[in-house]
């Protein structure tokens, strides 16, 4: 019974919002709107859930004195004070001026910038040291990379600014953008269709008990 | 279009030939005259309605000729209002630049009868409307036809992949090719085996609710086999929990197929951390310091594939990458020896388990392909011939 | 333009925030103390800011207050009466998501967990409809109906140019057929499908290349203009 | 030690020196190559053109922290264009990060370009609802169900600007910049064709090749692609902000990657020649 029911639940409501796609008649959409205001509430209680999960993770960490459990103090605080903080402020805690602002522009948003502007630093290394051409199909891909890359930027036209128009690495990477890049794409984005159609169908008929781990 | 009601009285002036037809010059002449100091713009005529097909019966299309004034530039506006009584108060909807000769009024209520009508306002004044349109009713349907295609196409696939499901599970098992992937993988358990050192399973950075880490830990299951054959160690670093638990069954079940129960490392499979620099942190210091002589990457991988594969390539190892992620692809193909792109990471996992609900998706996935190459090969050659009805039909509202 | 001040709390705030980057930057040189502890504040910050962010957002607008104006009677229209729901205002139906948002707080205490499963399944089951949809019409009937053009138009380069896509499309989606072995004809397509996947995983390089770099010149730009105020 | 040797044993932090002073150099002391409009920016203008001046436009900001070098630039753009062409602008962020940022940089533009413009009636920045999908077909049903409160709290029927828009057919268009998921492809899949409703799309570069097939097939009206559409936007509209003067230093960048990667491959196939003879 804990596994059966749930599995038919899903199958019913999946069935059910393919044919809200179909079916304009209100009988249809208003139940569909309203599962989907059910589907918003339920996201959000699901990342408050995610946050009470890493807080009990790294509590057990601290707790059990893992390996660098002093770090995980920190990241304790820093969850309770920002939570605290916030509830105290009520729903304008955005707003400008408040403390809660403070924290999200100078400490989140900083730290969310910077995390991936590392990546630049790697890409360059990573092309020096990992970028190797030994088949045909990576030296098409290195091609394309190059004139796509110098292609991109103001720099290009100050190189291949003289030759006529359609010789120019802009146009050149314009064209390769538009046709066979955008057939490879447009194959890739049906293929992909394809695959998450396919989960929805073993989701919907209950094959798919991924969701539905942990104890029977 | 359905045109209905009071039908507006047309002049209609008898015009003798010759003699007259100066006078009536002279006449229209007087008459844009004086128009253009007093008289306000003629009503506009002809006002029919449409129920907006394919909707819940919130909305009807509105339509009417212009008043004769529109084209001596007297008219600035039409004002449609609407009432529930062909006499009854009148509400205004919404006025129209002159330009514009129809409105959608999408504020009714289904199957209420309503009465419209339209007037010309200009610098010169407005004029009452002639004609009253009614009664109009919006009324709600059952199915768009606009989206039978997309109707079509899912009701094809789903046919096709459970009929492929049902063929597999009545043991007929559906020909899935062995692509080159697999063998780049046991090529590459293989090697580290001569060199005596381990392999690096990672099945991506993201949770069970990606369908990558789904076929990535099938894949983990097939690899663990190999591993225990050969009696070659295996780390596999995770980031989620369910993963991980998931992950040990895989390796476990790996070594237990292949008779080798009793080899099996329990901290073989490790839990790192959800965050992904630290993730990949913890993995390239694996690489660095255990020094595995095989990576395999099967699963969801976002920018940290990177890092992965070019730490990997210093080290020296053989790296074999899958993942449906196409912006990651490119990073993998020119650092890893071997890579499986996009769906192949499924098409292994499919032909690896031999999981009948993989082979299905895989097999009807293909159907509707081909079927697609077709539409496509003979939609191409009817746009050339300049027929459009294929395309027209495919287009969804 | 003068540095950032060190009295106003602006100023404090962008003096904290360029710290972080350098913390964050140490890691190139190799991972030490400094970025874990940057890693672990930030992990936190946003666990937390997740958690008062949805809260205020959409558990307190969309859930607590319909419901207690539902409580009373009250609701979006004049209409009164706990159930008396209609398109958008659902009142007293909200105790359904209400209870199975709670539930989902089950998963954390292992023995009770199935009981999240009724919340998981709608979630699921929600998403899975309007994805199949999503991507069966956006991402496969729409791409479809777009690729059907004229491979002859008047112009001798857009005639060409539609050539190339419609055999580029074809002999890609050939390389990721899976019911045959890729060989003869069918293995020269998949091959000729390869070449058109790698020139789109070339463009996708490129492309990556300055995502990444951006990155890198916002932090620049925020360290000269925001932090030291060089720069205008 | 022969140069192969040298290049092959040279510590990757050389790298990260140089691309660090490659793209600071330029912030410091400009370049100004000049740009050219490319044509999905050319496109996306002319559709953000057409768009009838005074009507009611939705702009979603679905991005975060980490996308502001490449979508702060179209937020203020586009925000700019909009309100130069009189229309009311009613934004809405559906990522978790982004609702602080968006707002920050909205109330720049408004309070110092366009003092005049009153909250609520001109503009309103609703701020973010969870649910991806789910809220974007929420919304087709009724915007104001979906969003009761606005960012700042207060509630969104009684504004003046929301009265009259009921869904997605009280819009023209839809402006949507986005750096990934909830975003682009799923304001396609789910609103463009679902609900009538014309939509141009600023991306980051990492994801703006996988839209090109939406650019084709006309679901977008128009792309911005990245830095380099943000930039070129800029010179379209006439405007010199924080993209044009980072592409200074993409060009480096670009020549400087483009260089790693022959000085690598030319250093390996050195190498296997030395081996091979």
């Amino acid at each position: 019974m804990k596994r059966e029911l749930p599995l038919f639940l899903t199958a019913v409501i999946g069935i059910f919002m393919i044919l809200s796609f179909f079916v304009p008649h209100q009988l249809v959409s208003v139940p569909a709107d309203f599962l989907q205001q059910c589907a918003v509430i339920m996201v959000a209680f699901g990342y408050v859930l995610g946050g009470a999960n890493v807080l009990r993770v790294n509590f057990d960490g601290i707790y059990k004195q893992k390996p660098g459990w002093i770090y995980k103090i920190v990241l304790v605080v820093a969850l309770i004070a920002t939570v605290v903080v916030g509830a105290v402020e009520g729903p304008g805690f955005l707003n400008p001026g408040t403390r809660s602002k403070w924290i999200y522009d100078n400490i989140y948003s900083n730290m969310s910038a910077t995390m991936f502007a590392l990546l630049a630093f790697f890409i360059a290394s990573a092309a020096f040291r990992a970028f190797r051409i030994r088949t045909a199909e990576a030296g098409l891909l290195a091609v394309a990379a190059l004139i796509v890359m110098l292609g991109r930027v103001p720099l290009s036209n100050a190189l291949t600014g003289w030759l006529p128009e359609w010789a120019r690495l802009q146009t050149v990477q314009e064209w390769i953008m538009e046709f066979p890049q955008n057939a490879a794409k447009r194959a890739i984005l049906m293929g992909a269709a394809l695959g998450v159609m396919a989960t929805g169908l073993r989701v919907i008929l209950g094959l798919e008990r991924s969701y539905l781990s942990g104890e029977d | 279009m359905r045109a209905c009601g009071v039908p507006a009285p047309a002049p209609a002036p008898a015009a003798p030939p010759g003699v007259t037809a100066a006078l009536v010059a002279v006449l229209f002449l007087g008459l844009i005259v004086t128009a253009a100091v007093a008289a306000p713009p003629e009503p506009p005529s002809g006002l029919v309605w449409q129920d907006v097909p394919n909707d819940a019966g919130r909305a009807v299309m509105l339509e009417w000729k212009p008043s004769p004034a529109d084209s001596a530039r007297r008219v600035t506006a039409y004002v449609l209002e609407r009432a529930t009584a062909p006499g009854g108060p009148w509400t205004f909807v919404d006025s129209v630049t002159a330009d514009k000769h129809e409105k959608k009024d999408q504020g009714v209520r289904r199957n209420t009868e309503y009465y419209y009508r339209v007037t010309a306002s200009g610098p010169d004044g407005l004029t009452p409307a002639l004609s009253v349109t009614g009664p109009v009713m919006a009324k709600s349907e059952w199915f768009n036809r606009t989206r039978w295609s997309v109707l079509v196409a899912i009701a094809m696939f789903f046919a096709f992949v459970l009929w492929f499901i049902s063929q597999a599970q009545a043991g007929k098992k559906p020909f899935v090719r062995r692509i080159p992937g697999i063998d780049a993988i046991e090529e590459a358990v293989g090697r580290a085996t001569e060199m005596g050192r381990g392999v690096l399973f990672v099945p991506g950075i993201r949770d069970i609710n990606d369908i990558q880490t789904v076929a990535g830990l099938v894949i983990l299951e097939s690899v663990a086999r190999l591993t225990a054959k050969y009696e070659t160690p295996i780390t596999v670093p995770v980031t989620y929990p369910i993963p991980f638990t998931i992950a040990e069954e895989m390796v476990k079940g790996g070594y237990l197929h292949a008779g080798r129960a009793d080899q099996y490392d329990p901290n073989s499979v490790r839990f790192i951390s959800p965050e992904q620099f630290a993730y990949v942190a913890a993995v390239t210091g694996i690489m660095l310091r255990e020094r595995p002589a095989a990576h395999i990457f099967m699963g969801a991988f976002y920018a940290e594939s990177l890092l992965l594969a070019e730490t990997g390539f210093a080290t020296g190892a053989i790296q074999v990458a899958a993942t449906a992620n196409v912006h990651q692809l490119p990073f993998f193909v020119v650092a890893c020896d071997y890579t499986l792109i996009g769906e192949e990471l499924y098409a292994a996992s499919a032909y690896l388990s031999g999981d009948p609900k993989l082979v299905g998706s895989l097999k009807g996935g293909d159907l509707l392909k081909i079927a697609a190459i077709i539409v496509v090969v003979v939609g191409c050659v009817l746009e050339s011939g300049h027929i459009h009805w294929l395309t027209q039909w495919m287009v969804t509202q | 333009m003068s540095p950032a001040p060190f009295n106003t709390p602006e100023g404090i705030g962008i003096w904290i925030g360029a710290l972080l980057t350098f913390c964050v930057f140490s890691f190139l040189y190799k991972d030490n103390p400094f970025y874990k502890l940057a890693e672990h504040l930030f992990v936190g910050v946003s666990a937390g800011y997740y958690i008062i962010l949805n809260w205020w957002t959409v558990i307190y607008p969309n859930l607590l207050e319909p419901l207690t104006k539902a409580f009373a009677g009250k609701g979006v229209t004049e209409r009164t009466g706990m159930f008396a729901a209609e398109l958008g205002d659902y009142r007293g139906f909200l105790l359904f998501p209400a209870l199975l948002g709670v539930l989902l707080f089950t998963r954390l205490f292992g023995r009770i967990g199935w009981l999240s499963r009724w919340s998981l399944a709608i979630i699921i089951g929600v998403y899975a409809g309007l994805q199949t949809t999503g991507f069966a019409q956006g991402d496969f009937v729409a791409q479809v109906q777009a690729s059907l053009q004229p491979l002859w138009t008047g112009n001798f380069l857009t005639s060409v140019s539609a050539v190339i896509f419609t055999v580029g499309l074809i002999t890609s989606l050939l390389f990721f057929f899976f019911s045959r072995e890729h060989k003869g004809a069918l293995g020269v397509a998949s091959r000729i499908g390869v070449f058109f996947l790698m020139v789109g995983f070339g463009a996708g390089y490129g492309y990556t290349v300055m995502s990444r770099v951006s990155l890198l010149i916002g932090r620049f730009q925020f360290l000269l203009e925001d932090w030291l105020g060089i720069v205008r | 030690m022969s140069l192969a040797t040298f290049f092959e044993k040279l510590d990757r932090r050389w790298i990260f020196l140089a691309m660090g002073l490659l793209v600071l150099f330029p912030l410091l002391f400009p370049l100004a190559l000049p740009l050219f409009v490319s044509s999905p920016v050319a496109s996306f203008v002319k559709a953000v053109d057409s768009i009838p001046d005074g009507s009611k436009v939705l702009m979603s900001c679905d991005y975060d922290p980490s996308g502001i070098p490449e979508m702060v630039p179209m937020t203020r753009t586009a925000l700019r264009h909009l309100l130069d062409k009189k229309c009311k602008v009613i934004i809405t962020v559906l990522w978790n990060g982004g609702p602080g940022l968006v707002d920050k940089v909205v109330r720049k533009v408004v309070d110092e370009e366009y003092p005049d413009l009153k909250y609520g009636v001109d503009y309103v920045n609703l701020g973010y609802k969870a649910g991806d999908e789910a809220v974007m077909v929420l919304m087709g049903q009724g915007i104001v169900n979906a969003f009761p409160k606005d960012y700042r709290g207060s509630d969104t029927r009684s504004m003046p600007i929301m009265r009259g828009v009921r869904d997605y057919s009280s819009f023209p268009m839809l402006v949507n910049i986005s750096s990934g998921y909830p975003g682009t492809k799923e304001w396609v899949q789910q609103v463009q064709a679902r609900f009538h409703l014309p939509m141009v799309a600023g991306v980051t570069a990492v994801s703006a090749p996988e839209f090109y097939p939406y650019l084709q097939s006309g679901q977008l009206l128009g792309l911005l692609g990245g830095m380099a559409g943000a930039a070129e936007y800029e010179k379209a509209r006439g405007e010199k902000g924080s993209a044009t003067r980072g592409m200074d230093a993409q060009s480096l960048a670009h020549f400087f990657v483009a260089f790693c990667i022959l000085l690598g491959n030319v250093v390996q196939w050195t190498k296997r020649r030395r081996a091979g003879a």
